[in-house]
């Protein structure tokens, strides 16, 4: 056996177990950190199956956002864990649970050693037409030009998601800022912490959106950086989160779906097909639909993080 | 040399799982919080080192993100944590 | 050349892995949080420091080289501060007083 | 066994764990948690179909990375929205149990009507 395959028999172990804490942790705040420890693991997971701009995803917002989303909830649901009114599964449903749970996991593992040692792959074609987009990677080539419509509706879920943690206002904050990202009073460290950080990840965020185009990155990572950035001074209350009703807001959560579907039809008038760009003008037509697409991302993930409305709107 | 960095790849991502029984157990949140940071730190060194070894491209990056991202947990714990009506004695306010 | 280049690694990165298993002991055997923060912070971030100094000369570019070094302050930026952070959290707490 | 095989098989485990997190944990926060777990576990599997697809000079196929990416994205909106579903369930009854006696309750008075 070699040194690589102790490593990788080692981490699949920690995955593993990490994972079954965050299950069986005695309480829900053990369970959150377990998760985002778990998220961090996983990046190395993906860095082991070469899968670097999905590591790169996952340590932005499998971790990163997640985790202040998660640990965020999980301390002030604090209260409704010590009130103690959950009724637990008896012993014998448990145990049925249990076994119907492995029987999924082992058929699931039959299924992947079952799996042919070179499988059906779309890499030549993903390769053979790169040339045309201009772009040096294929994951970002499937994202932004294969695929555009998946990306594109993407897009639009997560817009939807916003409007669905907006409605969950009261009638009288509608259209207000929201808090739940907000200290209750402005802790200094924090302050330092964002301060020096904020600057340095909008380099980075832009950094990575920026090599996507060639090199692992690309506008999903890039834009999840800023927006963490954004969740930080937010946290640090060095600015306050935006009134929701502010036009600029809804503004830049569209931009990047509406700029991308204009993009689709324009395809669809002078390139000969829905989402097709025009020979030579490739790369330029797909920097300028992710620039907004970076835009609506580092939007879009604050608000979700920041929750509904929590006060009145201001005149 | 590559067999040395993902030796101690290894030996990191052991004493890391280690950590992380002793700490995700608790008792308190603040030693939980600790585990999010020890695998910040301990997931970046062997990350920086397991790429340095099989020669996966681009992973600086991912380190960087993570390292931007490696106090995250922590911060979202005291931002939500605190409550507004004890002030901190520490603080002199 | 690559010899010395080699050499140099291994000391380094041995040396980092040193500090990371002196903070887990610190971890496991200090008797109250804030000293195991102490550990966990100290050590941790000057392990990670050293095996960033025996990785630094097989970078592949320069830019790589910096990018290195900018990982390693900003874990220590998010160390220091998730120190402070955690401990003042734990302490206002009185877990540890 | 190959690291991609190794993974598929831990990403196989997720996906029970999860399933098992998802049923028989009464909390919803931690319900939330299991179904990501789930959702990893998945992906997981689709990863190691994009290690064996490896070819033409590439380390993976690039068209499962792509819609696991994606995917990742979707989970991430779809946790949000769970999340402060729940907030706000808590926010405006005081609990976020499933138990539905805890809602039977009438306000005011503990007395549990049969």
């Amino acid at each position: 056996m070699s040194v690589l395959q102790a490593l990788d028999i080692g981490l699949a172990f920690l995955v593993f177990a990490v994972a079954a804490w965050t299950i069986f942790a005695p309480g829900a705040f053990a369970a959150t950190v377990g998760y985002v420890v778990y998220g961090l693991l996983l990046s190395l997971v993906w860095i082991r199956l070469f899968a670097v701009d999905v590591a790169l995803t996952e340590a932005a917002i499998g971790s990163g956002v997640t985790g202040v989303l998660l640990i965020g909830a999980a301390a002030r649901l604090r209260a409704a864990e010590a009130a103690g009114s959950e009724r637990s599964l008896s012993g014998p449903s448990r145990l049925l649970v249990a076994v119907l749970c492995v029987l999924v996991a082992v058929a699931l593992a039959g299924v992947v050693l079952l799996l042919p040692d070179q499988g059906p792959s779309l890499a030549p074609q993903s390769m053979q037409h790169l040339p045309e987009t201009g772009l040096g990677n294929p994951v970002t080539a499937v994202l932004i030009a294969y695929r555009a419509f998946d990306t594109m509706l993407e897009k639009v879920v997560l817009v939807l998601a916003v409007v669905g943690v907006w409605s969950l206002a009261a009638d009288r904050y509608w259209g207000g800022a929201p808090g739940e990202v907000r200290a209750e009073r402005p802790e200094p460290t924090l302050a330092f912490l964002a301060q020096i950080l904020a600057p340095l990840g909008i380099l980075v965020g832009i950094h990575v959106f920026w090599v996507g185009a060639d090199a692992p990155g690309g506008a999903f990572q890039g834009g999840a950086i800023l927006a963490a950035m954004w969740i930080i001074v937010m946290m640090a209350r060095l600015t306050e989160a935006p009134q929701t009703n502010a036009f600029w807001l809804r503004l830049a959560i569209v931009a990047g779906p509406l700029v991308f579907l204009v993009a689709g039809v324009a395809g669809a008038i002078f390139a000969g097909g829905f989402f097709a760009y025009p020979p030579g003008l490739a790369k330029p037509a797909i920097l300028f639909i992710e620039t907004f697409m970076v835009l609506s991302i580092a939007v879009i993930l604050p608000m979700l993080v920041a929750g509904p409305p929590r006060r009145e709107p201001r005149q | 040399m590559t067999e040395f960095l993902l030796a101690t790849a290894g030996v990191i991502l052991f004493t890391v799982a280690v950590g992380l029984v002793r700490i995700l157990g608790g008792p308190g949140d603040a030693d939980r919080l600790m585990a999010a940071q020890l695998i910040g730190t301990g997931g970046i060194g062997a990350l920086l080192l397991i790429s340095a070894a099989t020669g996966a491209h681009g992973v600086e990056d991912v380190a960087l993100g993570l390292a931007l991202l490696a106090a995250f947990a922590s911060a979202a714990f005291v931002n939500s944590a605190a409550p507004a009506e004890a002030p901190d004695p520490a603080d002199g306010r | 050349m690559s010899l010395v280049v080699d050499l140099f690694s291994i000391v380094a990165i041995g040396a980092g892995v040193f500090f990371f298993l002196a903070g887990t002991v610190g971890l496991l055997r200090f008797p109250d949080p804030l000293s195991r923060l102490h550990a966990l912070t100290k050590a941790d971030n000057l392990g990670l420091g050293l095996v960033v100094l025996g990785l630094l000369p097989r970078s592949e570019s320069l830019l790589a080289a910096l990018k290195l070094v900018a990982i390693w302050a900003l874990v220590q930026l998010a160390g220091a501060t998730a120190a402070q952070l955690v401990g003042r959290a734990a302490r206002r707490k009185g877990t540890a007083l | 066994m190959t690291s991609a095989t190794l993974a598929g098989l831990v990403g196989a485990a997720l996906v029970g764990l999860g399933l098992y997190g998802l049923i028989a944990t009464p909390q919803p926060l931690r319900k939330i948690l299991a179904f990501n777990l789930m959702g990893s576990g998945v992906f997981l599997v689709f990863g190691i179909v994009a290690r064996k697809g490896a070819a033409a000079g590439l380390q993976a196929d690039p068209v499962p990375q792509s819609m696991v990416i994606t995917g990742i994205v979707v989970a991430f909106a779809a946790s949000a929205l769970a999340v402060a579903l729940v907030l706000r369930l808590f926010e405006a009854a005081g609990q976020v149990t499933l138990n539905p006696d805890a809602w039977t309750k009438p306000p005011g008075d503990g007395a549990q009507p049969e």
